[in-house]
């Protein structure tokens, strides 16, 4: 039944992106003149601290590389295991607590591997640092197949676990050895991921990151796994009876994926990164990565896009604060801000056209 | 945020990073006031930003290095990996790291012996007591909030040597509901005076003994004034010293790359008696507790050697 | 003239983006009447009713109800208000509340259960249609819930009582028993109407005193009942030259129009004395044998609730057997009477919903091309109304996803087909297509298994008949009397 | 005689009133259907409009303005929300992170420009605990349940209003019918937009009342963050109280229970147990009651319904 209620937006979309030009540019102006007014009321000028905002993102190659990219990585691999658990109908909350599984288990297999050769402990340490985010997963998944808790639920539960878990780890097993800081020991050189661009820290999990959301677009589109997925995201009721889709084990390797893409980004960010694992190595990624997914429509290859936008607005924000003396709260409104209106942007035109029809 | 001042392009350049919000009146607003002390000193310029994951800490040590500020205060132990990656390509930058211990040509850490304090503390917080049981409250476990801790045990010990000590965690340094129900609940186990380190969180833990009637002492800067009745004194570093103490040397160029150590020996931490309560503490009590310091300012007391402080160790230093 | 007109729509027009679903279409439905409304699937029937009840916005044209005009914005409360009640072709009832919960909602202050009670109770002793108000509407047989929506309108006074399609999910007594109660409506209460909708132009020339009819949202022809007989009904819907034998077989079907098999052959299904559990593990069917024939239709005749449901996904693999042994081919194709709920991606284009029949077993790369090619081919084939395989299911009609549906589980000739109320809601043109296909099937040596709550159906089609009474099968000669006797436990 | 067990109970009740306060509305809303992501920033931003109202009016009366100021500021905040998800049927989750980041941002900054860099310390007037005579005598319950400040009290008349509102009211009625079906509600007379906006704005008053209740009956003061997570752990705490009144309050008090005893348990001084098995207790907790009764079932059918392509 179709009531201006749950009208499907799809073919409305088509039809409204009519004029992106001068939608664009009334977004933009409104952006600006929302932006613009607070700065100033906050007495700030605002040509020096957007200035601020738009080089420490983009202004100059360090800061692409080193302040925007390297806040994407993160950001791309835990908005592609939230993309691909809400494609298969998967409310993963708990990329975050999958990022902290990640890191702590390579930071572990690290701390253990110090004689062994680093094309080994590298890859090795990795790989379990994605079966661990992918462990921290299952625990949701399982709760949800044995006992039918949901995983919205569940999954955020269990970043706070997973959070304590971490704070417990930096001060007993794998605390560093003089045993006084809450902190991992530092990697050695060879234990770090090599970096992309010498004088930049943009490091090899850019390559992961654009890999793996390629690979995922390309499985989801065109192979049968990919399809699977999609149709129990789709419809798991159809995707029974009519393919035989065994829906409850689509939905537990779903969860399993999607943990062990945001355990790899845990271990990027140890290995490519901090170097070593403290409590606080994840300013809510995991978080972020929900809406990173969600306004890339779940696409895989959008997640890269979106991650950017939001490691340039991270990037920007630092900025702001270091060079154009705006306090973090307005660092964060001005960002929240710039979301809102990204994401009318996405609809108002839809919304127009959808209560014409 | 830090306000940028006009000054002159060769004038001295500082920035501040801080872990947790300026406003905490604590740990992260005493380093800020710090801050403003160089400015308003030295006419200096100065920067800071609130950044509290380590993936942020070298980018902005790099930005700051990149723009030639002289000095960036990394205010936590938590920085100094970071710091001590980033010395290096930055010779014309001293990168000092609060509660750190590494050490190179432009990299210092810098620790307060905040356990003198403490452990003067404790020696009045055990004679306060009419329990005989006492509190203690941080946000997180971290080495100079454990050292604290341990002292002032000591400290109440050495008062009254079957004094107990319950110590307790919040996992956090913002939830205000957080540090008093915890306060509470070591109260209705008999605790009568709550030593804590919670920043921002340590307002409720004031709020609790207001409530309940018991005694509490602040942390990091004066906070004496907040709950006048109730906080015995506070363990205060002198941030502004502090910070210019380190901002001249490196202002003059006499900066040589040494761990600073600042205690009661020069002044730099103190316990910062509550008038109110001076009529309180017996004077024996108080002749001690001064001897105790007399004897710390000195050099001759060895209660705390084997407190593990990081600048009591060698100091690491910076892998090239 | 307009005083006696309970219901008068006037040049109505309606587009929705390129489809022009209403075109200058003007319905008068005078007092004390039965109107029917008549065309074929997406004629704009529903929409023409839901711009009366105010659920949808005219571009252009005047409501008026009981005489009086309303004026826009017109709401379904202010249509509620106005004493006009729609029974929706697609429940419009909160499935996870009570009847009672349902009939109260959209007032206003206390919601008192006793007194919806006591209102339920006056409704039903008046006019036979029974509900237990406590029930969960989710847990309601779709007959009651067609009640339920029915009462929903008449506990507030409506006087003029849409019904889209009420007959489309109840059994033929039912259906027969409900449109007798709307003549008793009319005939108690001389300024109250009706408007029903149906795809059985029977049932509207025996019920209706006017009718109406559209076509692609134009009215073609409008006048008293019996100036119209099936035969020029049919020809207004469809258009001149539009009348097929095939559909001249579903206008006035006859169980004498029934084509034996070509000749059935080896046992395809068999089940032996199988009980069958609910996933609530209530055993819904006992002991149940019976076999199905390569090339032979079996029809399942049974009242709603009865363990057709069950039976039916029990054999198709969906559902395990308790008790007994079933042999059956695994690669059974098999069409639910959801099509929205279990057969389709609604978002997903035509081609994606041919590769969900076997997404279950594929693996490796999905040949898109491939197909894409073979859904193009399948759409022409039989006669699937899309644009092209790419479209979206949800912008096909009723109608057309069905067949499309029935021909994704034909397509790669599966051994065994069984099918559960394959043409519910469907006009008869698309219900012939249907039909059409099924005997197809079953020349083609596949062994099909029938289950419709339309016992006509299930007599046109089937070469042989299980009745389903309470969870027990029986198998009975295919005659009317005798199947709805054994439908209903009499011997 | 106030023995370890009363103190825990008080403990375990003071600590749900807030939680119970922000589930209660989130309830009220996901009842119509809208997940309001953004309660986070709903109680944060309750908190400072309560720590503003209550300072500058002082005494008992700014007890009063600082509830109907909280209150008042939780509906300005959702009403942004509102604006999002119900007009421009922006996806809820997205606008609420969104809604949450502006919160904190927007409250720090207000609290640095009204407080300056001092703060406002322990001077905002607070309600006591008002201990009702005789009840709280009772064993057992009695300090608990009657030795609280008002605002706990004035739960024990919501709670059962609510949840006789939702089953004996139309309104009641209306909002359900809404969150479980919008077509189905629109059918019916209802505006589900309508309806579905007050429920956000319902549910932002009452996390708006939770924030205030966090200073004005709890702390006494102001920190930017002081929320810490409290509208997440609401969020679940309606999931784990099954969408009804009483489950949410039973849940509230559940996990205010659990964090009552990780406070305990840390107060025993058992140093060689690491503090941070204590600090995940109230976590497991949920998560082990969450496996004996599953909750999937009772979520309103059109919950988050999202207005999402996917791409
Ligand atoms: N919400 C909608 N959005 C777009 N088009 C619509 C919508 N509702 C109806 N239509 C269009 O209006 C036409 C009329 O549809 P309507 O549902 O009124 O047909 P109908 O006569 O009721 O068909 P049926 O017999 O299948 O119920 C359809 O062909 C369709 O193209
Ligand atoms: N979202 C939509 N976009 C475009 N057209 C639509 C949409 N929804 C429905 N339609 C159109 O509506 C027409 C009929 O829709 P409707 O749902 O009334 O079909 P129906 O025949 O009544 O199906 P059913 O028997 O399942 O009710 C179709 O021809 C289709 O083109
Ligand atoms: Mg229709
Ligand atoms: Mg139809």
């Amino acid at each position: 039944m179709d009531t201006p209620i749950a009208a499907p937006s799809l073919p409305v979309r088509v039809a409204v992106l009519r004029s992106p030009l001068a939608q664009a540019a009334a977004l933009t102006a409104l952006t600006l003149g929302v932006l613009v007014t607070l700065l100033l009321a906050t007495g700030h000028d605002p040509g020096v601290a957007l200035r601020a905002l738009a080089r420490g993102a983009f202004g100059s190659w360090y800061a692409f590389t080193s302040a925007t990219l390297v806040r994407a990585v993160p950001l791309a691999l835990t908005g592609l295991a939230v993309a691909l658990a809400f494609r298969a109908g998967l409310l993963n909350i708990g990329a975050e607590g999958q990022l902290l599984a990640g890191a702590a288990a390579t930071a572990a297999v690290l701390g253990a591997f110090t004689s062994v050769s680093a094309v080994i402990a590298l890859p090795v340490a990795l790989l379990v640092g994605m079966i661990c985010g992918a462990l921290w997963a299952g625990m949701a998944a399982l709760l949800r197949q044995r006992f039918g808790v949901l995983e919205v639920i569940s999954t955020i539960m269990l970043n706070y676990v997973a959070l304590y878990l971490v704070g417990w780890l930096v001060r007993g097993p794998l605390q560093e050895p003089s045993r006084i800081y809450p902190q991992s020991e530092g990697l050695a050189r060879a234990f770090q991921l090599p970096t992309l661009f010498t004088g930049t820290r943009l490091h090899v999990g850019l390559v992961l990151a654009v890999g793996l959301s390629t690979l995922a677009w390309w499985w989801l589109r065109s192979t049968a796994g990919g399809f699977r997925l999609r149709t129990v995201g789709m419809n798991p009721s159809a995707a029974f009876t009519i393919g035989r889709v065994n829906v409850s084990r689509v939905s537990v390797w779903a969860f399993l994926v999607s943990g062990a893409l945001a355990g790899l980004a845990g271990a990027v960010e140890l290995t490519g990164v901090t170097y070593a694992l403290y409590e606080s190595i994840s300013p809510g990624y995991g978080y972020t990565a929900i809406a990173v997914a969600l306004l890339a429509r779940l696409n895989p290859l959008g997640v890269l896009g979106t991650a950017v936008l939001f490691g340039a607005l991270q990037a920007g924000g630092n900025a702001m604060q270091r060079d154009a003396g705006v306090p973090i709260a307005l660092v964060h409104v001005v960002e929240a801000i710039i979301i809102l209106l990204v994401i009318a942007g996405d609809r108002l035109p839809a919304t127009r056209a959808e209560r014409s029809a | 945020g830090g306000e940028q001042t006009a000054a002159t392009s060769d004038a001295l350049r500082v920035a501040l990073l801080t872990p947790g919000p300026i406003s905490d009146q604590a740990w992260n607003g005493g380093a800020y006031e710090g801050l403003m002390a160089i400015r308003d000193s030295l006419g200096a310029n100065v920067s800071h930003i609130q950044t509290k994951t380590p993936a942020e800490f070298e980018e902005n040590f790099r930005q700051y290095g990149a723009q030639g500020y002289r000095m960036v205060v990394g205010h936590g132990f938590e920085f100094q990996d970071a710091a001590a990656r980033v010395a290096p390509d930055y010779p014309g930058t001293i990168f000092i790291c609060t509660s750190g211990d590494m050490l190179g040509p432009n990299l210092s850490g810098m620790n307060f012996a905040f356990e003198e304090a403490s452990f003067q503390a404790g020696m009045i917080a055990a004679r306060l007591s009419t329990s005989g049981v006492i509190g203690a409250i941080a946000g997180t476990e971290l080495p100079p909030v454990r050292a604290s801790f341990t002292a002032f045990e000591r400290g109440a010990k050495l008062i009254r040597p079957d004094i107990r000590l319950l110590v307790a965690y919040l996992g956090t340094w913002d939830d205000v509901a957080a540090g008093k129900e915890q306060a509470l609940a070591l109260i209705a186990r008999g605790a009568d005076v709550v030593f804590q380190n919670a920043d921002a969180a340590g307002l409720g833990i004031f709020a609790a003994a207001k409530e309940k009637n018991v005694l509490t002492f602040g942390a990091n800067a004066d906070q004496n004034e907040i709950a006048p009745d109730h906080i015995v004194g506070s363990i205060v570093i002198n941030w502004p010293r502090v910070m210019l103490t380190v901002a001249r040397e490196v202002q003059d160029s006499a900066y040589r790359g040494t761990l600073y150590q600042f205690g009661m020996r020069r002044n730099m931490v103190s316990l910062v008696l509550n008038p109110r309560f001076e009529s309180r503490i017996p004077a024996d009590l108080r002749a001690q507790v001064d001897s105790v310091g007399t004897a710390i300012v000195e050099g001759r007391f060895h209660d705390m050697d084997d407190i593990l402080q990081p600048a009591d160790r060698p100091a690491r230093q910076n892998a090239p | 003239m307009t005083a006696s007109l309970a219901l008068s729509l006037r040049g109505i027009h309606k587009q929705f983006g390129a489809v022009r679903a209403l075109h200058d279409v003007t319905l008068a439905v005078r007092a004390g009447t039965v109107h029917a409304l008549l065309g074929e699937n997406g004629a704009g029937k529903s929409t023409l009713m839901r711009i009366a009840f105010g659920l949808v916005r005219a571009d252009r044209g005047t409501v008026d109800v009981l005489g009086t005009t309303c004026a826009p914005p017109f709401t379904p409360s202010m249509a509620i208000a106005a004493g006009v009640g729609m029974v929706h072709q697609h429940f419009s009832l909160v499935s996870a509340m009570t009847v009672s919960e349902n009939i109260a909602l959209g007032s206003q202050g206390r919601y008192d259960p006793a007194t919806v009670h006591a209102q339920v109770r006056r409704i039903g002793e008046r006019t036979g249609l029974v509900l237990d108000p406590n029930a969960r509407v989710s847990e309601l047989p779709v007959s009651a819930q067609q009640r339920c929506e029915i009462v929903k309108a008449l506990a507030r006074d409506a006087r003029i009582l849409i019904l889209d399609e009420p007959t489309a999910v109840l059994a033929p007594d039912e259906a027969q028993a409900l449109l007798a109660w709307l003549r008793t409506f009319v005939a108690e209460h001389p300024s109250h109407a009706v408007v029903l909708i149906t795809h059985k132009l029977r049932d509207a020339l025996a019920m209706a005193d006017d009718i109406t009819v559209l076509r692609r949202g134009e009215r073609v022809a409008a006048g008293v009942a019996h100036t119209f007989t099936e035969a020029s009904l049919a020809d207004a819907m469809l258009g001149p030259g539009e009348r097929t034998h095939a559909v001249q077989q579903e206008v006035m079907p006859r169980v004498d129009a029934h084509t034996d098999s070509v000749g059935a052959h080896h046992n395809v299904i068999t089940a032996d004395a199988i009980d069958v559990r609910d996933p609530r593990n209530v055993l819904r069917v006992r002991g149940a044998s019976f076999t199905v024939r390569a090339g032979e239709i079996v029809g399942v005749a049974a009242v709603e609730g009865s363990g057709q449901h069950e039976l039916l996904r029990a054999v198709a693999g969906m559902l395990s057997i308790a008790n007994g042994r079933l042999s059956a081919p695994s690669d059974i194709a098999f069409v639910p009477e959801d099509r929205h709920r279990d057969a389709l991606l609604l978002d997903a284009s035509l081609t994606e919903n041919l590769a969900l029949r076997d997404a279950g077993t594929r693996s490796g790369r999905m040949e898109w091309r491939t197909l894409a090619t073979r859904t193009a081919a399948l759409l022409t084939k039989r006669d699937v109304r899309a644009r092209d395989a790419q479209v979206n299911a949800r912008t096909l009609s009723g109608g057309n996803q069905q067949k499309f549906i029935l021909a994704r589980a034909l397509d790669d000739a599966p051994p065994a087909l069984i099918v559960e109320n394959p043409t519910r809601g469907l006009d008869f043109r698309a219900t012939a297509d249907v039909h059409d296909a099924l005997r197809d099937a079953r020349d083609a040596g596949i062994a099909v298994l029938l289950y419709s709550s339309d016992l006509d159906e299930v007599l046109a089609l089937a070469d042989r008949v299980l009745a389903l009474h309470n969870g027990v099968v029986h198998e009975v000669p295919r005659d009317r009397a005798i199947v709805g006797r054994a439908m209903l436990g009499a011997a | 005689m106030i023995t370890p067990v009363d103190d825990f109970l008080a403990a375990a009740v003071r600590t749900a009133t807030p939680l119970a306060l922000a589930a209660l509305g989130e309830c009220i809303t996901e009842r119509g259907g809208v997940i309001n992501i953004g309660l986070e920033g709903a109680i944060i931003c309750g908190a400072l409009a309560a720590t503003i109202a209550a300072g500058t009016v002082g005494g008992p009366l700014g007890v009063t303005a600082g509830f109907t100021a909280g209150a008042l500021a939780g509906v300005v905040v959702t009403l942004l929300f509102a604006l999002f998800t119900v007009y421009l049927r922006a996806d809820q989750i997205i606008t609420g992170t969104a809604i949450t980041l502006l919160s904190l941002g927007f409250t720090g900054l207000v609290y640095k420009t009204v407080y300056g860099t001092t703060g406002v310390g322990l001077t905002i007037p607070t309600i006591g605990d008002v201990p009702i005579p005789g009840l709280s005598q009772l064993p057992l319950v009695g300090r608990a349940l009657f030795a609280q400040p008002v605002i706990t009290y004035a739960l024990y008349a919501i709670v059962p209003f609510l949840a006789w509102w939702f089953v004996r009211t139309h309104a009641g009625l209306a909002l359900r019918a809404t969150g479980e079906s919008p077509d189905a509600a629109l059918a019916a007379g209802i505006q589900p937009r309508t309806v579905q906006a007050l429920a956000v704005l319902a549910g932002g008053a009452f996390a708006g009342v939770a924030g205030a209740t966090l200073v004005l009956a709890q702390s006494g003061t102001f920190v930017e963050g002081m929320s810490a997570g409290k509208g997440f752990i609401a969020i679940a705490i309606v999931v784990l109280g099954r969408w009804t009144p009483l489950g949410v309050a039973g849940a509230a008090l559940l996990f205010g229970g659990a964090s009552a005893l990780q406070y305990l348990f840390q107060s025993l001084g058992w140093r060689e147990v690491p503090y941070q098995l204590f600090l995940a207790l109230p976590y497991v907790l949920t998560l082990l009651v969450l496996a004996r009764a599953s909750a999937r079932s009772q979520a309103p059918a059109a919950l988050a319904r999202r207005q999402l392509t996917v791409g």
